[in-house]
């Protein structure tokens, strides 16, 4: 075996092994924890570029072994799993300076970065997936190793909402496994890369391929939040900052639309999807997925629901680019896949530096705020706007892309689907900013915790300004050669390659 | 066959059926008790019937001799020791009353239901399986096989070459049994060794002159059984249940007997058998043979070696049997006694 | 027609009948010792058919193989019937209790 | 060969054995991978008149199993034993007994004579019921008489079968059977008496009556012993019995009865899990739930005959059933162990009482969990794998309808587990004394955990010795064939 | 028939008689002891008929003297039985009565 076949389970144990260690670590060892943290996300990132470049030059990455009788485990690498490992290996080594600062002095940390480096390791496995069992492997990991996590605070709401998120993610979770059986009895061992397996048996199984592809929407779709299967998102909420933040922008919703891209794309392909008349039914999901979020997110008082529901709709816009044919939807879906996590997951950092620094909650608490705390506001701002779709933030070029897709479909009612969501986002995000930069504050701040030079310590703030810099940039940049953009163009146009 | 002995066997069979019938529907635990030994040894008359003579020295001495005594040994606890339950103390009735045994199939209303469908099914069984046992083919089994190695078995006599030679393993194991059922019942005692009491009424002097006398005799009879067992019924199994019964007799007529043995010298014989067997299979092991297999040669003697020792274990721990369970209440029964005595007293 | 039956036969059949009434016995009783009593009937049927079975051939040896079978299962159930008693013995001392019912 | 020797002696002695016992078993396992099935005739005397001693694939397997949880169970036994808590009645007496037990395990995994199996099952079940009585309390003595009461029933039903087939064919050797079979209502009633027996030995719903008390009301290492590998033993005869002996006599409707009663237990034992309060009762049923699994493998390598002997699914039940029984073994044992961990240091056995369980007792709750997760059947472990094999081979031979058992299932086992795990994470208001308990305890319970999960990882081997004299070869040879 | 057959035939018969008649006084006496006197005279004395008819059939002398044995064995334990059930029949009488016991 050269190098090549093991650097991707290097990749997946870059975090695993640090994430063992650390349980075996005092609890005192704060020092080297943080070493071990860091050094895992920098080694994983650094890894993930080196193969990126590997790709470019045409090396091919792949891990197999052998499980028993038909069971294989298999990572490879292509573009598409490179660009979801890549925007959780940036998002993780952030998010793990933000938890360092955030947690600072609570109890239990090594139990939480722990079971957080497993989180990552299975999103990253995820990301890195060569056949659907591997990937179903992976994607049940995830539910185990983040549902420490969730109820890591152990209230009675968390442990309540680590209830609720294990119902619904273990239900799914089974749903999802009668799928990938019943695939593989069909298809075999549904490599991503030998699409069209499935489509030599479009004529004598077409009901049983249209039943199993519910069935397989109906286990992914609950990680990825489409109504009916939203319900555990918002209740999640109660899970400290850092977490929201990655199971928002990464790890747990991204992992359910990573798989609907994989169903759709790498293993049905859109063609077969096409021609069963499966993608009209998934954008209506989306489309529905998109307004009740928004029109939910409107109601919320408490700032992480808000942004919870938010998730809830920006979510979908995946799910329909997805299914809205053609190579520039795809686009829009694939760049929104990273566009909204780097938002998101800034926005998440903000609210978890005003609940932690001044302990705010609450939408009608924030009069005001920007004068107390302007970097976080800042970056709060850029985020929602992105969010709304305004340009130059990332936002705005995957929603162009969308409704751009939309309309060479031939789906103009996509297109306004798009547009009163819009509009909604911006109800809901516009009076918080509005409230933040021009209203009079309220009365004086309770400060929870004190910096010395900046509004809070620094090691919450940058995380926070370093992805809104980030968004503000793919969004700006989004036309050079190494954004996130050229890398969606790349994977959409070789799945539309033999149209 | 002669109408004649159809006519036996057919008595012989209906008095099986009808004291199996009553052993499990007597009111009274003694009746049940009584009824199964009769059982027993109409059982053992059934055995010679068929020409197995071995099996029916065994059932008569182990399956009807011990098992009777432990039973109605049994019984005797049963009826007198009283619920622990204080508020019930004054209600039992006085020691020495023997004859209220508590009633066995007192059935409350509410099992009509399971009793009619165990019924059903034990009756649809009974169609099948004698249906099943009608349609097993005349002859068969492996007498012949049995019979043409028996010049290189060692022994002249069959069953005793199946027992020790042939199947050999089967009958390792066994002893292994024993020596389990013995460790389980000092589990089921919670206590590990014995405590033998003299009778609290001694016997008379007529019976323990009796029992004197016997027991040298009885050891000669196992012994003589053990060395018959090589050419006619008889083997370790008979001889050792004699022994056996020696012990229980003379436990009976209150004498000490394992307590007397140092308990190094008890645990070896209830492990001798046993590791006769596995020494003589070691070395087959060691020789280059397989476990368990004689030398052709010199199998009569080595059979002969195990199944002394095989004998002398299974005498003892049959006799170990009787002498924990017949022992075992009484110390804490008279403890409880002295307690509640002294419980009354204080007030 | 009498002339046919043969002696195992009778055995046999009698050890089906008493196998299934012990089996049903051993459901039904309620007291410990009854139904230890009922396995040691259960026993003893098996062991009739064993032997039975042994006889088929009408000769003057009974097939040794299932008498020597027969022997090693007497002291089989002979040794966990003791254990039995001992057991049903020991609850009842404790607890007074002699069904699976009855909970004291 | 092995010939696995009780020993009178206490935890040291005991403990050697046990190593010595282990290792003679992966040993023979080894040679067994290497060579080929290995037959040794006791006594020199060969069928029908001797006995044979006989180990392929299936019989390692089971054996490398007993040896692996056996081993682990005696070190977290002589911590356990040496405790002044558990001093009570006879226990002095389990090293004896288990290694009896031990041995009886290994010579019926070995054995291949129809009587003589008889011996070991009983052997195994009067040891058992002497452990299980072990700690004199009552509640134990009247589950271990039913315990009894059940055994003896099945094992005289399956010696009366064993009397039918020696009526019928003259023989007990397995392989002398199996040749000389033929059809024929005498035999369907053997083969029925036989398998019930052992159903009743195996807990199989509706005859599980006795197992939850029996399980429950024992000391830790005990249960663990008799929920890893007591029933294992009664299944293994029946798989035994089913594939080599009655192999062509059993019928669609049979194989799919078995399969019913598996379902049945599958969702009554899960149901009743869930509803448990005290943790070792729960873990008792889920035993009855998980055994069920094992069951659905019968209608699926039953109705693959009347489909031909090279039908595909054939291999996916027949090691989805067995890594059902190796991961569920190994997973059980560590549970159990690990609620006996916990028993220890709480001092109760409540379902309620688990409070702050990870911050208290890591290392147990870890094991907890990964014994969990297998029995969940969530990837990567040995529960994943078994069922993964089992729901493809439901799919590919059409009998769809066991699928929605599987999942039913495994979502209610999914529901018990993290009834527990879920207090586990609450924090105590009030910091609860916990008693010390021996760190050989919690690591053993770790490593058994960690064994189920890890024989996910690594299927071949498993599968490698199964294929030793396996049956279906002729599947496993259209399978590689297909593959080439 | 040889003489020694008919011997045998008639013992045996009268021993059938004896043990016959024993069966019928357990039965059908009142009270213990009449039905101890009835079971012990049986057993003595019908068994021993039955033994010496025996012994014209035995092929040897120590055949003979086996059977003899057995007969003196079986005298021995049936007077200790019966001693045994009187002696307790005796000191339970004064507070119960005659009673039923049986065997």
């Amino acid at each position: 075996m050269t190098l090549n076949e093991w650097l991707p389970l290097i990749i997946v144990a870059s975090s695993l092994v640090p994430g063992l260690v650390i349980f075996f670590l005092a609890e005192h060892q704060v020092t080297a924890r943080t070493v071990l943290n860091l050094f895992g996300a920098t080694l994983k990132l650094l890894l993930v570029l080196v193969v990126y470049y590997g790709i470019l030059r045409g090396n091919e990455y792949e891990f197999r072994y052998d499980i028993g009788v038909d069971l294989e485990f298999s990572l490879r690498v292509d573009l598409l799993s490179l660009l979801f490992a890549i925007l959780s290996s940036i998002l993780w080594l952030v998010t793990t300076l933000y938890a360092i600062s955030y947690l600072e002095g609570s109890p239990n940390r090594r139990r939480f970065f722990g079971f957080f480096s497993i989180c990552v390791t299975a999103s990253t496995g995820i990301a890195l997936s060569g056949n659907i069992v591997t990937f179903f492997i992976f994607y049940e990991f995830l539910t185990l190793a983040t549902y420490p996590l969730v109820v890591h605070r152990g209230t009675e709401a968390a442990l309540q909402a680590g209830r609720t998120y294990l119902w619904y993610t273990i239900g799914g979770g089974t749903v999802l496994f009668v799928g990938v059986v019943w695939l593989f009895v069909l298809g075999g061992s549904m490599e991503f890369d030998r699409t069209g397996a499935l489509a030599g048996l479009a004529g004598e199984h077409s009901g049983q391929l249209k039943i199993l592809f519910w069935v397989l929407i109906g286990g992914l779709g609950v990680k990825a939040a489409l109504v009916p299967l939203h319900g555990w998102l918002p209740i999640a909420m109660v899970a400290p900052a850092p977490v929201s933040a990655l199971l928002h922008a990464v790890a747990v919703v991204k992992a359910g639309a990573f798989g609907i891209l994989r169903v759709v794309y790498d293993v049905y392909g859109i063609e077969l999807a096409e021609e069963l008349g499966l993608l009209t039914g998934l954008a209506v999901i989306a489309s529905v997925t998109i307004i009740y979020g928004s029109m939910r997110a409107l109601a919320q008082d408490d700032l992480k629901r808000r942004l919870a529901y938010s998730t809830v709709s920006q979510l979908s816009y995946i799910a329909l680019g997805t299914a809205t044919l053609g190579v520039t939807g795809s686009i829009g879906a694939l760049v929104h896949l990273v566009h909204q996590g780097v938002m998101k997951i800034t926005l998440f950092f903000c609210a978890g530096n005003l609940a932690e620094t001044l302990g705010l909650h609450k939408v009608s608490e924030l009069n005001g705020v920007g004068r107390r705390m302007p970097l976080t506001m800042a970056a709060f701002t850029v985020a929602a706007f992105g969010m709304i779709g305004l340009p130059p933030i990332a936002g705005f070029v995957s929603k162009w892309y969308l409704g751009l897709g939309a309309l060479e479909a031939g789906r103009p009612w996509i297109v306004a689907v798009l547009l009163t969501s819009s509009m909604l986002n911006a109800a809901y995000f516009l009076p918080i900013v509005h409230a933040a930069w021009f209203r009079e504050p309220d009365g004086e701040w309770t400060v929870k915790r004190r910096a010395r030079y900046l509004e809070t310590s620094w090691m919450l703030l940058a995380p926070a300004i370093a992805t809104a810099v980030l968004s503000l940039a793919i969004g700006l940049f989004a036309a050079t050669q190494w954004s996130p953009l050229e890398m969606a163009r790349q994977i959409a146009e070789a799945w539309y390659a033999d149209r | 066959m002669r109408p004649v002995e159809i006519g036996l066997d057919g008595l012989l069979c209906l008095l099986l059926l009808v004291l199996a019938w009553k052993a499990l529907r007597a009111p009274h635990l003694y009746q049940s008790a009584i009824y199964f030994i009769a059982l027993g040894l109409v059982m053992a008359l059934a055995w010679v019937r068929l020409a197995a003579p071995d099996v029916a020295l065994a059932e008569a001495a182990i399956g009807t001799g011990l098992l009777g005594v432990l039973l109605i040994d049994s019984l005797r606890v049963f009826a007198r020791d009283s619920k622990t339950d204080p508020d019930a103390e004054s209600e039992e009735p006085p020691p020495g009353e023997i004859n209220v045994y508590p009633a066995g199939s007192a059935r409350p209303s509410g099992r009509t239901l399971p009793m009619i469908l165990v019924t059903a099914s034990c009756g649809l069984l009974a169609i099948l399986l004698v249906e099943a046992i009608i349609e097993l083919p005349d002859g068969g089994g492996l007498t012949a096989a049995a019979q043409e190695n028996l010049e290189r078995s060692g022994v002249d006599h069959p069953v005793t070459a199946v027992l020790l030679n042939y199947r050999g393993y089967d009958t390792w194991l066994e002893v292994g049994v024993l020596l389990l059922a013995m460790l389980g019942i000092f589990c089921a005692g919670g206590r590990v060794g014995f405590a033998e009491t003299r009778q609290s009424n001694p016997p008379g002097h007529l019976l323990s002159w009796l029992i004197r006398a016997l027991a040298p005799l009885m050891i000669l009879a196992a012994a003589y059984l053990l060395w018959l067992g090589k050419l006619a019924p008889g083997g370790a199994f008979q001889s050792g249940v004699i022994l056996g019964s020696a012990g229980i007799l003379l436990r009976l007529a209150g004498f000490q007997v394992i307590s007397r043995l140092p308990p190094l010298a008890v645990k070896l014989g209830l492990l001798l058998g046993f590791g006769v067997f596995l020494i003589f299979g070691g070395a087959a092991l060691l020789t280059g043979r397989a476990f368990l297999e004689y030398p052709e040669a010199r199998a009569g003697e080595l059979i002969l070696l195990v199944e002394t020792a095989a004998a002398v274990s299974i005498g003892f721990t049959i006799f170990a049997f009787f002498a924990y369970l017949n022992s075992r209440d009484q110390p804490e029964a008279q403890e409880n006694h002295a307690r509640e005595e002294g419980g009354n007293q204080k007030p | 027609m009498i002339a046919g039956i043969e002696t195992h036969q009778i055995y046999a059949v009698t050890a089906g009948l008493l196998f299934c009434m012990s089996l049903g016995g051993l459901f039904l009783c309620g007291h410990f010792f009854k139904k230890i009593i009922a396995t040691k009937i259960l026993g003893t049927a098996v062991f009739l058919l064993f032997i039975s079975l042994g006889k088929r051939n009408a000769m003057e040896f009974a097939d040794p193989v299932p008498q020597a079978m027969v022997i090693t299962g007497i002291v089989v159930a002979v040794s966990a019937g003791a254990f039995a008693l001992a057991l049903a013995r020991r609850i009842w001392r404790e607890t007074g209790q002699s069904t699976f019912e009855d909970k004291p | 060969m092995c010939f696995l020797l009780p020993a009178r002696l206490r935890a040291p002695t005991g403990l050697a054995v046990a190593a010595v016992t282990a290792a003679a078993a992966v040993a023979l396992a080894w040679q067994v991978a290497v060579d080929g099935m290995i037959r040794h005739n006791l006594g020199g005397w060969d069928a029908p008149l001797g006995i044979g001693l006989y180990a392929d694939g299936l019989s390692c397997v089971f054996l490398v199993l007993t040896g692996v949880v056996g081993l682990l169970v005696s070190v977290y036994a002589r911590s356990f034993f040496s405790l002044p808590e558990e001093q009570e009645g006879a226990t002095k007496l389990f090293w004896p007994l288990w290694l009896i037990l031990w041995g009886a395990l290994n010579g019926m995994f070995l054995s291949a004579d129809l009587f003589n199996l008889y011996v070991t099952i009983e052997v195994v079940g009067l040891a058992a019921v002497a452990l299980t009585v072990l700690s004199g309390r009552p509640p134990a003595l009247v589950a271990g008489l039913r315990y009894l009461l059940a055994a003896i029933a099945g094992s005289m039903a399956y010696l009366m079968g064993v009397a039918l087939i020696y009526g019928s064919v003259s023989a007990l050797d397995l392989q002398v059977v199996a040749q000389s079979i033929e059809g024929g209502s005498s035999l369907r009633v053997a083969f029925g008496l036989m398998i019930a027996g052992l159903l009743v030995k195996t807990a199989v719903f509706p005859l599980h009556f006795w197992l939850p008390s029996a399980h429950s009301s024992a000391q830790a290492p005990v249960s663990a012993i008799l929920s890893a590998l007591v029933v294992k033993a009664s299944f293994y005869l029946i798989l035994r019995l089913w594939v080599d002996v009655f192999d062509g006599s059993v019928t669609v409707a049979a194989g799919q009865a078995l399969g019913a009663l598996g379902a049945a237990a599958v969702l009554w034992g899960s149901y009743q899990a869930l509803r448990q309060r005290r943790l070792k009762l729960m873990v008792a049923h889920s035993t009855v739930g998980q055994i069920g699994y094992m069951f659905l493998l019968f209608p699926l390598i039953t109705l693959a005959h009347q489909g031909g002997a090279d039908a595909p699914w054939l291999i996916h039940a027949w090691t989805g059933g067995i890594y059902q029984a190796l991961a569920h073994g190994l997973a059980k044992a560590a549970m159990f162990l690990a609620v006996g961990v916990f028993v220890l240091a709480v001092g109760s056995d409540d379902r309620e009482a688990t409070v702050d369980l990870v911050g208290r007792l890591p290392m147990t709750t870890f094991a907890l969990a990964l014994a969990g997760v297998s029995l969940i059947g969530l990837p990567p472990s040995g529960g994943f794998v078994a069922k993964w094999m089992l729901l493809k081979a439901t799919f590919t031979s059409g009998q769809w309808w066991w699928a929605p058992v599987i999942l039913i299932g495994s979502f209610l086992t999914a529901g018990y587990v993290f009834m527990v795990l879920r207090q586990a994470f609450a924090p105590t208001k009030t910091p609860i004394q916990l008693k010390p308990v021996p760190r050989a305890m919690e690591v053993t319970a770790l490593l058994l955990g960690a064994a189920a999960i890890l024989i996910g990882f690594r299927a071949e081997e498993v599968l490698f010795l199964l294929d030793v004299e396996a049956p279906f070869q002729e599947a496993v040879e259209a399978e590689e064939g297909g593959g080439l | 028939m040889t003489p020694a057959d008919a011997a045998t035939i008639v013992f045996c018969l009268a021993g059938a008689v004896f043990f016959l008649a024993g069966t019928v006084g357990l039965l059908r006496f009142p009270d213990i002891f009449s039905r101890l006197h009835a079971l012990t005279k049986a057993d003595n004395l019908g068994l021993g008929l039955i033994v010496i008819g025996l012994v014209f059939q035995a092929e040897s002398i120590a055949g003979a003297f086996k059977l003899l044995l057995i007969w003196g064995l079986a005298l021995a334990a049936g007077s200790n039985t019966c001693y045994a059930i009187g002696r307790y029949a005796l000191e339970r009488l004064p507070e119960k009565g005659p009673k039923e016991v049986e065997k």
